[in-house]
C-alpha cells in the first residue's frame, strides 16, 4: 500500500505509527430499527479491531447512495461494504469502487452487477417462502388472507412479496383478501390494517413484511378485539415484536440477525485485508422465531 | 330567490363539504363496509392525526406564511414524551413534555422568521431537517416503547363511546373557531395574510402575531405527537414524516388561500376528511397499493377542480 | 366638429358585473385630434368603458364601431394593434423590471432571431422619458420610483405605442403641477398629430383646460355630450351628481387656538428630512405643500413611527414623546391617512366592518372578546356618518369604488379617537361630490379641536382648505405662509426655491 | 465610493456566492480530502441532477408557481426511457421518451393550473401523486435495468475530463440565462410574477407563458430522470422522491423569492452547490449520520440568515 501523505498529517495528532484500517459502510437507510442494527454490528466489529469505519446513510434513495459512496471514497479507504438501496442501481457506485480499486462486500441484498470480493446477505424470497409456509402450516391451507407490503418499489419489499405469493398461489384453500403496503412503517400500519379489519369481517392470516408493520397491525387487530382469531406473522426479530411473541400477541416472525450481519461483514473484510481467503457469497439463514424458539434465539451481543 | 338558486347558493357556500358528500356517496356505492357508524369512526379518528396538524397549519397558512416543519415536531415531541413517560412514569408529566416541546420548536420557527426575516418556507425546511436529526440522534433511530394505560388511553381510549383523539379534534377545532372570531389575536391574523403593512401600520404587533402563529403551529403538531404515540404505544424516529405536505393539503381542500388573508378553520377538517376518505375506501375495496395513488391524485385534482369550479359560480351568485 | 371625423363610435354598450350593471345602453363618439373628458362620480362606469375600448374587458351587449369598422378586442394587443392604447387608472407597472422594460413590455424590440435588444430599448426608452420631462435612468428598477416617476412612466409607455386613440384615465391623479404641466404639452402636441385622446380626471379645472368636449356618466349610463366651451363648472357637476353642489370648500374661520397640541423639532431622517421644525395648534389645518421629493409625505409618516426611530424632538401638549412604531403613535392619538391606500391603508381582501374597527379592536371587546354586536354597531354608525355606499358592511373593501374605499379609511381612523391626524392626499381619485363631503368632514372634525396636517399635491385643495401653510423643498420647511397670503403662485414659487412673489 | 464599499456591494450583490465561499472554505479547513480537483468534480456532478430540476423550477418559482411533481417526473421519464432503451437498444428514442414524458407532464401541469384557476401547490400535489402512481404500476414496483454504452455515457461519461453530467449542467444553465435574459418570453416570466394583471393589460399571452413555464420544468426533470437512469444504469420506481424540496431550497437559497418576480437563475446553481457541498463534507469529516440532518438544517438556517442579513445591507447601500 502507498504512503498517503495528507492522512498522515491528518493523523499525526493521534500520535500512531501503524496505519489504522479505513472502512467505509454505505447504509441504505438508518431510519429503521433493523438497518441501525446492521450498523451497530458493524461499528462492534470496527472497535473491537481498532478499525476507522465511516457510516453514511443514503436515506433509502439510490442516488443519494451513490453520492455517498463517491463522497466515501473520497477518503482513501482500504475497504468498502455496502447495503444496496438497490441491487441494480447500486452497480453504477461499484463500478466507481472498481476503478479506484477499493475492495467491496455487498450486504443484505446483492448486487447485479461490478465486481464485488463477497456477498453476505439474506434471501429475501426465501424470507417470504417461510412467512408463507408458516401461514399454511398454522391455518392447515385454508383460510382469508392479508399480506402488508414494504416501501413499493423496493427489493426487498418486491422479494419478500413474491416469496410470500409463490406460497400463498400454490395453495387453494387461501384467498387474499387484501394487499396493501404501509411501507415498513409502524403508524401506517396500524391505519391500513384498521382499514382493512372494517372491510372484512373474516380475517385468519396477517404477513407484514417487516415487524415495525407487524406491531403497527397488532395495535389495530388489538383494539378490534380480534387477537384470537388472527395469526400474525411478520419479520426481523426485533426485540419487541418478541416480547410479542412471548405474550401470545405475534405468532411469529423471521429472524434474519442484522447485528451479526454488520458485524460479520467487517470480520470478512479484515480477512480479506489480511490476506485470507473468503466465501464469495454467504447466504445466512433466515430462521422462523416462534413461541418455541423465541427464548433461545440470540440476535445480538453487547 | 327560488329554491334552486337557494340550494346552488349553500353548495358552493359550502363546497369543500359538498366535495365530501360527493366523494362520500361514491365510497357508500363502492364498498358495503364503508357507511356503517364504526368505520366512520375510524376514518375520523385516522383523520384526527393530520385534521390536528392542518387547524394549526390554517393559522399559519391564514397569515400568508407556511410550516413545513410540523411531521418532524410530531416525531421530537412524542420521542421526548416517551422517554418522559419511561423515566418518570408520570403520564402528566408526559404530556406537558409533548406540547411544552413542540410549543417551543413552533416558537423557534417563528422567531428565526420574524426577527431574521427569513422566508416561512426555507426557514421551516431548515427546522424540519434540523428537528428530524435531533429525533434520530436522540432516539438513536430506534422506536421508544411508550406503554402505560392511562397514557395510551390519550390516543386509544373512549370517551362516551367516542374514541379520545375524536373528541380532541372536536375540541381543538372548536377553540380555533372561537380564536379567530373572537379574538384580537384571531383577527389580526387574517389581516396580516391580507396585508402586513396595512395591519401594522393600524397599531397591530405584526412580529408577535406571526410568531405566535407558529407557536400554535408547533403546539399542535406536539399533541399530535403526543396522541400518535399514545396510540401506537411507542414513538417513532420516523413518525410524522410527509405530514406536513397532508396538512397542507387539507388546508387548501378546504378552501384556504395559500396566499393569506382568506379562508376559515372549520373547512380545513373536511379537507382533512377528503384524505381520509379517500385512504380508507382505496383499503375497503382493495385497489391495487401501485394504482392507488393513482386513484388518489386524481381524486384530488377532481376535488381541486370542482372547489374552484363552485367558487366561481359563487361568486356569480353573490349579490 | 364638422371638420373632424369620426374616429370612434360605440353605441348601446352594456356591461354586466356579477351582480352589477356598470354600464347601462351607453354611448360615446370619439373624433380625430379631439381631447374628450369623461366625467363621472366613481362608480359612475368610466374605467369599465375605457377597459372596452382598449380590449382588457369584453362587454355584455351593444356596437363598436372603429374607423368605420364594427370591431370586438379579445386583448389589448388587438386594439393596440389598430392604433388604440391606454393609460390605466390603477398602477400597472411591474416592480422588479426596469423602467426600460416597463415601458416596452410586451413589445420589446428584438433582432431578426428574436433576441431582445437591450441596447436600443435603453436607448429609446431614454427618449421617451426625456419626452416627458424626466430625468432618470432608464435601467432604474420601477420600485425604486416615486409614484408620480411610475405615473409619468405609465404615461411615456403608452406614447411609445403608435396610436390613433389615447385614454387616459385619470393620470394627474398622483402628478404635482411640474408634471402636469409637461402632460398638457404633451397633449397639445398629440392633438396637432390628430390623435383623439379620451381624457378622465376629477378635476374640474383641467377639464376645462384641455378638453374639446365632454360626456357625462351617471350610474353607468348616459347623460350628455357637449362641447366644453358651452358649458360650465357647476352644469358639469348637476349632470353628474344630479343636484347642485354649491360649495366645494367648507367656509372656515379659524382663529388660532393658544394651545400647541403637537410640535416637532430638529427632525432629521437620512438625508431626505433635514432638520424640520413646526407646530401644530388645537382645531387647525397645516398644509404642507411640496414639490415631488420634497419630503413632506416622509415627514408625517416618519412622525408617526413608520420607519422606526429617527432624530429630533416631538412634543404633544407641551410633553416630550417618543414614538416608535404605529401603534405607540396611535396610543398617543396620532393617525396617518397614507397616500397609498392600496399599500398601506386597507385590507382590500376583507370585508369593510373589519377594515374600520382594525385599528381600534379594543373598543370593539366585551370581557376580552370581540363583540360581534359592537363590531357591526361600529362600522354601521362610520357607515352611516360618512355616507359610505355598500350593500353590506361584510362586503368586501376591494370590490368597493375608490371614494368609498377612503372613506373607510376614515372610518378606521375616526374610531380610533385621534387628536392629530395627517392627512396624505386624502382625495386623490375621488369625485367632487365625495370630496365635498371629506372637505365636510375634515371641518367638523377640527370644530371638535382635532388637528390636521393636510399634504396634498392639489393646490386647490391645499389653498381652500387649510388654515396656514408650510413649504417644504429638499427636506427642509423652506416658508411658513399665514392663510392670506396663501396662493398657488406664492407656493409654487416657494416650492420651486425661488422665494416669495409677494 | 470608497474601497470598503465596493467590496460590500459586490459581496451583498452576489450574495449566493459569497455564503458559498464561506462554506467553501469552512469545508477546506475541515479536511484535507475536500479541495482536491476530483472532489470538485465529483460534488459538482453530484449537484448535478439537483440543480437541472431547480433551474426549471427557478421558472416556476419566478412566476409565482410552484412546481411539486418534478420528482415523479423523474421516476416516470427515467421508467419509460429505460423501458424504450430495453426495447428497441435506441439510444436515441430512449432520450427522445425521456424528455417528450418529461414535457407532457409538465404541459399537464400547466393546462391544469391555467385552464382549471387551480392553485399551483395543490395540483402539482396531486399531479405528484397521480404520476408516481403510474411509475409504480408500469415497473410493477421493480427497477427496470438500461445497460448500454452510449446511454450510460449520459450518466457516467466524460467530455475533455469533465463529466457529462457537468456539460449538460452548464448548458442549461447558460441556456436558461439566456432565455431569461433575451427573450420575451423570458421577460414575461418576471413580470408575470411581478403582478400578473398588468402584465395581461401589456398584451402579454400570460396563460401561455405560464403553461409554458411548466412545460420547461417538466422538460428538465425528464432530462434528470433520464441522466439519473443513465447513471445509475437502473430505472427506480422511488427515483426522484423529495428532490423537489431540495429543488425548491436550491431555488431559494439562489435568493429567488417564492412570490415571485425577483430573482435570477444562474444564483441557483450555487444554491444547489451549497446544499451539495454540505453532504460532501459531512461524509468526509464522518459526521454521525443521524446527527448530519442537524448539522445540515442549521447549516441552511445559518444560509439563509447571512442571506438576508446581506440583502438589507444591499438594500441600504442602494439608497
Ligand atoms: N369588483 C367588484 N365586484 C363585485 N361587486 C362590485 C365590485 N366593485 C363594485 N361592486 C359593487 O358595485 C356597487 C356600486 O359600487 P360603487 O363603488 O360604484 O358605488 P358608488 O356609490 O358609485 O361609489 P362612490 O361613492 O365612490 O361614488 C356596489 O354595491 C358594489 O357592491
Ligand atoms: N371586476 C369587476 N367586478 C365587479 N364589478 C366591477 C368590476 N369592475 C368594476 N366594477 C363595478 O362597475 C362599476 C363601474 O366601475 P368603474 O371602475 O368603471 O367606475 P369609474 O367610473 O371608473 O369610477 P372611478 O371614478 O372611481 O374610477 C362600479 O360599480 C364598480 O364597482
Ligand atoms: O430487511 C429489511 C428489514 O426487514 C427492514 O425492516 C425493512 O427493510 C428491509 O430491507
Ligand atoms: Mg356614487
Ligand atoms: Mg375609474
Amino acid at each position: 500500500q502507498k504512503p498517503n501523505d495528507t492522512s498522515k498529517e491528518k493523523d499525526s495528532s493521534k500520535d500512531t505509527e501503524t496505519k489504522q484500517i479505513k472502512i467505509g459502510l454505505s447504509m441504505n437507510t438508518l431510519n429503521n430499527p433493523f438497518f441501525v442494527d446492521v450498523s451497530n454490528g458493524a461499528k462492534k466489529g470496527a472497535k473491537d479491531n481498532d478499525v476507522e469505519l465511516f457510516v453514511t446513510d443514503a436515506q433509502n434513495q439510490p442516488s443519494k447512495q451513490q453520492t455517498d459512496v463517491e463522497n466515501l471514497l473520497q477518503k482513501d479507504l482500504d475497504l468498502l461494504i455496502i447495503d444496496p438501496c438497490d441491487s441494480d442501481a447500486i452497480v453504477a457506485a461499484i463500478e466507481t469502487a472498481n476503478e479506484k480499486e477499493v475492495p467491496v462486500i455487498t450486504i443484505d441484498r446483492a448486487a447485479k452487477g461490478g465486481e464485488v470480493i463477497a456477498h453476505m446477505g439474506f434471501d429475501a424470497v426465501h424470507s417470504g417462502n417461510i412467512a408463507g409456509e408458516f401461514l399454511v402450516d398454522v391455518l392447515k391451507g385454508k383460510g382469508k388472507i392479508v399480506e402488508i407490503m414494504g416501501i413499493m418499489g423496493t427489493n426487498v419489499a418486491q422479494d419478500r412479496s413474491k416469496g410470500f405469493n409463490e406460497i400463498v398461489d400454490k395453495t387453494e384453500g387461501f384467498e387474499v383478501v387484501a394487499t396493501q403496503s404501509a411501507n415498513f412503517d409502524r403508524a401506517e400500519a396500524m391505519k391500513v390494517m384498521e382499514n382493512i379489519l372494517q372491510a372484512n369481517a373474516e380475517i385468519d392470516g396477517v404477513y407484514a413484511a417487516n415487524d415495525e408493520m407487524a406491531l403497527g397491525a397488532l395495535e389495530a387487530i388489538e383494539a378490534s378485539g380480534r387477537l384470537d382469531e388472527i395469526v400474525l406473522i411478520g419479520c426481523d426479530a426485533i426485540d419487541p415484536s418478541l416480547e410479542a411473541i412471548r405474550a401470545d400477541k405475534i405468532e411469529a416472525t423471521i429472524a434474519e440477525p442484522p447485528f451479526f450481519l454488520g458485524k460479520n461483514a467487517v470480520l470478512m473484510g479484515l480477512d480479506y485485508l489480511n490476506g485470507e481467503e473468503i466465501d464469495e457469497n454467504i447466504i445466512l439463514d433466515s430462521t422462523l422465531v416462534t413461541k418455541e424458539n423465541v427464548d433461545t434465539i440470540v440476535t445480538k451481543e453487547e | 330567490m327560488n329554491l334552486k338558486k337557494i340550494g346552488l347558493k349553500l353548495l358552493t357556500k359550502y363546497r369543500t363539504v359538498s366535495v365530501l358528500v360527493l366523494i362520500l356517496i361514491i365510497a357508500t356505492c363502492l364498498s358495503n363496509s364503508f357507511l356503517t357508524f364504526n368505520n366512520l369512526l375510524n376514518i375520523i379518528r385516522q383523520v384526527s392525526i393530520i385534521a390536528i396538524i392542518a387547524s394549526g397549519m390554517t393559522f399559519v397558512i391564514l397569515t400568508g406564511g407556511i410550516d413545513l416543519s410540523v411531521g418532524s415536531i410530531v416525531a421530537i415531541s412524542g420521542a421526548l414524551s416517551a422517554y418522559t413517560l419511561i423515566n418518570t412514569n408520570s403520564v402528566i408529566l408526559a404530556i406537558i413534555v409533548a406540547l411544552v416541546v413542540g410549543s417551543i420548536c413552533g416558537t423557534f420557527n417563528g422567531i428565526i422568521i420574524t426577527k431574521g426575516n427569513l422566508p416561512p418556507f426555507i426557514a421551516t425546511l431548515a427546522v424540519m431537517t434540523f428537528v428530524r436529526g435531533f429525533v434520530l440522534v436522540f432516539t438513536n433511530g430506534s422506536p421508544i416503547a411508550a406503554r402505560l394505560k392511562a397514557y395510551n388511553f390519550i390516543g386509544k381510549g373512549y370517551l362516551f363511546g367516542i374514541p379520545f383523539p375524536i373528541i380532541i379534534l372536536i375540541v381543538i377545532f372548536a377553540i380555533g373557531f372561537f380564536i379567530l372570531k373572537y379574538t384580537a389575536f384571531g383577527r389580526s391574523v387574517f389581516s396580516i395574510g391580507g396585508n402586513r403593512e396595512a395591519t401594522r401600520l393600524s397599531g397591530i404587533n405584526v412580529k408577535k402575531v406571526e410568531t405566535l402563529v407558529y407557536t400554535i403551529s408547533g403546539l399542535l403538531a406536539g399533541l399530535t405527537g403526543l396522541i400518535l404515540t399514545a396510540r401506537l404505544g411507542s414513538a417513532q424516529p420516523t413518525a410524522g414524516k410527509g405530514y406536513e405536505l397532508d396538512a397542507i393539503a387539507a388546508v387548501i381542500l378546504g378552501g384556504t388561500s395559500l396566499s393569506g388573508g382568506q379562508g376559515a378553520i372549520i373547512p380545513t377538517v373536511f379537507g382533512a376528511l377528503i384524505l381520509g376518505v379517500l385512504d380508507n375506501i382505496l383499503v375497503l375495496i382493495d385497489v391495487n397499493p401501485f394504482a392507488s395513488d393513482i386513484v388518489k391524485g386524481f381524486v384530488i385534482l377532481l376535488a381541486v377542480l370542482a372547489d374552484s369550479k363552485f367558487k366561481s359560480v359563487s361568486s356569480k351568485l353573490d349579490e | 366638429m364638422a371638420d373632424k371625423k369620426l374616429i370612434l363610435e360605440l353605441e348601446n354598450i352594456t356591461k354586466i358585473f356579477p351582480g352589477v350593471k356598470a354600464l347601462d345602453n351607453v354611448k360615446l363618439e370619439i373624433y380625430e385630434g379631439e381631447v374628450h373628458a369623461l366625467c363621472g362620480e366613481n362608480g359612475a362606469g368610466k374605467s369599465t368603458l375605457m377597459k372596452i375600448i382598449s380590449g382588457a374587458q369584453e362587454y355584455t351587449s351593444g356596437n363598436m364601431r372603429y374607423q368605420g369598422e364594427n370591431v370586438k378586442f379579445s386583448s389589448t394587443k388587438e386594439a393596440q394593434e389598430l392604433g388604440i392604447s391606454m393609460i390605466y387608472q390603477e398602477f400597472n407597472l411591474i416592480p422588479h423590471l426596469t423602467v426600460a422594460e416597463n415601458i416596452f413590455l410586451g413589445r420589446y424590440p428584438v433582432s431578426r432571431k428574436g433576441i431582445i435588444d437591450w441596447k436600443k430599448m435603453n436607448q429609446d426608452a431614454k427618449e421617451l422619458i426625456a419626452k416627458v420631462g424626466l430625468n432618470i435612468s432608464p435601467k432604474k428598477l420601477v420600485k425604486n420610483l416615486s409614484v408620480a416617476e411610475a405615473q409619468m412612466i405609465e404615461i411615456s409607455k403608452c406614447l411609445s405605442i403608435n396610436s390613433k386613440v389615447i385614454i387616459m384615465d385619470e393620470p394627474t391623479a398622483a402628478l404635482t403641477d411640474e408634471e402636469i404641466e409637461c402632460l398638457f404639452d404633451i397633449i397639445e402636441n398629440l392633438k396637432k398629430e390628430n390623435i383623439a385622446i379620451i381624457y378622465i380626471s376629477h378635476r374640474m379645472n383641467e377639464i376645462f383646460r384641455i378638453t374639446n368636449r365632454v360626456t357625462v356618466f351617471r350610474d353607468g349610463k348616459f347623460i350628455n355630450s357637449m362641447l366644453t366651451k358651452d358649458t360650465n363648472h357647476d352644469e358639469i357637476v348637476r349632470l353628474m351628481v344630479g343636484s347642485d353642489l354649491t360649495n366645494l370648500y367648507p367656509k372656515r374661520d379659524y382663529v388660532r387656538s393658544k394651545e400647541v397640541v403637537f410640535e416637532a423639532k430638529n427632525i432629521r431622517y437620512k438625508n431626505s428630512i433635514k432638520d424640520v421644525s413646526f407646530k401644530l395648534y388645537e382645531g387647525e389645518i397645516l398644509g404642507i405643500a411640496g414639490l415631488l421629493g420634497s419630503g413632506n409625505i416622509l415627514l408625517s409618516k416618519l412622525l408617526a413611527g413608520y420607519y422606526g426611530d429617527y432624530d429630533g424632538e416631538v412634543f404633544i401638549k407641551g410633553k416630550r414623546v417618543k414614538i416608535k412604531n404605529p401603534a405607540q403613535a396611535l396610543s398617543k392619538g396620532i393617525f396617518v391617512v397614507s397616500d397609498d391606500r392600496k399599500n398601506e391603508g386597507l385590507v382590500l381582501v376583507r370585508n369593510v366592518k373589519e377594515n374600520i374597527s382594525l385599528a381600534s379592536l379594543k373598543s370593539i371587546m366585551s370581557n376580552g372578546l370581540l363583540s360581534d354586536k359592537k363590531d357591526l354597531e361600529m362600522s354601521k354608525k362610520e357607515i352611516s356618518k360618512l355616507n359610505i355606499k355598500v350593500s353590506s358592511p361584510h362586503q368586501i373593501v376591494g370590490n368597493l369604488s375608490g371614494g368609498n374605499q377612503q372613506k373607510v379609511v376614515f372610518g378606521k381612523m375616526l374610531e380610533t379617537n385621534p387628536e392629530i391626524i395627517f392627512l396624505n392626499e386624502p382625495t386623490r381619485g375621488i369625485d367632487i361630490g365625495a370630496k365635498a363631503e371629506i372637505y365636510n368632514i375634515m371641518h367638523e372634525l377640527t370644530k371638535q379641536g382635532i388637528s390636521i396636517v393636510l399634504i396634498t399635491s392639489d393646490l386647490p385643495e391645499l389653498i381652500g382648505m387649510s388654515d396656514r401653510g408650510l413649504v417644504m423643498r429638499e427636506g427642509e420647511v423652506v416658508a411658513s405662509i399665514s392663510k392670506e397670503k396663501l396662493t398657488q403662485e406664492n407656493v409654487l414659487s416657494y416650492a420651486a426655491g425661488a422665494g416669495g412673489v409677494y
